[in-house]
């Protein structure tokens, strides 16, 4: 239940496809979080680049987590640029209960930004800029470069 | 043989190398003045898994790949 | 942006609305709280009585609250009936940032749920049960029973 | 003459008293055996606005409610 997509994303389509896909699966909390992007810095738009294969074992082991609890996760984000006021990625937490639901969508968002392995760009006059000072260093990084 | 493959924003393209552990890696890359910087914030992973440590034995078709800092959403 | 509606919520659509009301307010985050009648219990639905002034000042309070930290809330909720699987309660919070966007549907959420003036019934073989023990008194609850 | 109406699950007919303050209120109520639950669980508003306290003098024309256990959602 990880997506990907190409450009921006029609937001209101993927929640009420994701909406009716639990309809009836008996879960009492349905919370998204939405991230569209924001006009500041003189950027036109955003940019990013994914590596699929360790954000998807990244995902699963969330999946696990969440099961663990009754609960379930899906995503969705972008690939390549997303433009002003555009939405580039979705989280959503289905569960029985609301304090689950409330407590696994902070902690997934808040891994999200710290470990998954998405890189920003900003665009700007037809740049594409990495955001090195946006940009989290993952849990582990800089083992290659101690002297040894 | 290795593979090792540089992702994101960082411009280097894979190299192939003959190394029996990310020791020896950590040697090689450490001489690319350009890779310096990368070398401090990126982490690691073989075969797609993240490792917090240099004491991983390589064997012949692993792949190594460095991911510089994330921003995702 | 505080709507109600007589019977089960159209989550798609005030979704969507949602969205799409605030697609150029330049939120980056946007954090919905969908509530679902779960089937528990063996009943056949839910019901819901509104005491309306006390909602919308209450609801006022909070609205004030979040633009103090430059974010918006929106809340729709169900009057009277709402069956299995259908929604009778959406909360919605949008903020420039994700941090104060998390907290925000958090604490909104809770104090809704210890607070706000709604009454919920159980619906079991066509009588509607009022749902004392799952319900919470309002802070200051008992003044008039203390003999005086 | 003031106007105390019960919310929700209270089913009990709005009342018309004539009353000064919410302790004139209180000994009226807690006569009413079947309120005496009701009372201990549940809050009271004045013109809309919860109260804390039984310190509220009442003028002529004041709507008093009882709010009950609440849960919404």
């Amino acid at each position: 239940m990880l997506y990907l997509y190409d450009g921006a994303l029609d937001v209101p389509t993927i929640l009420k496809n994701w909406y009716e896909a639990e309809a009836t699966s008996n879960y009492g909390a349905y919370i998204p979080f939405v991230g569209t992007v924001r006009s500041e810095n003189n950027i036109s738009g955003l940019s990013f680049d994914i590596y699929e294969p360790i954000l998807e074992k990244w995902f699963d082991s969330w999946q696990l987590k969440a099961k663990a609890k009754g609960a379930i996760i899906k995503m969705a984000h972008s690939r390549g640029d997303v433009m002003l006021h555009e939405s580039s990625y979705i989280a959503a937490v289905f569960s029985p209960k609301r304090r689950v639901a409330l407590m696994l969508i902070e902690e997934f968002v808040e891994d999200f930004k710290a470990s998954a392995p998405i890189w920003k760009y900003d665009l700007k006059q037809n740049k594409r800029i990495y955001a090195l000072e946006r940009s989290t260093a993952i849990s582990g990084s800089g083992i290659l470069g101690v002297f040894s | 043989m290795v593979r090792v493959e540089f992702l994101g924003p960082i411009q280097k393209k894979p190299l192939e190398l003959e190394i029996k552990n990310l020791n020896e890696l950590a040697h090689i890359l450490q001489k690319d003045k350009e890779l310096s910087e990368w070398l401090q914030n990126s982490a690691v992973a073989v075969n797609d898994t993240l490792v917090n440590s240099l004491d991983v034995e390589l064997k012949d078709g692993d792949k190594i790949s460095l991911l510089p800092p994330v921003c995702g959403g």
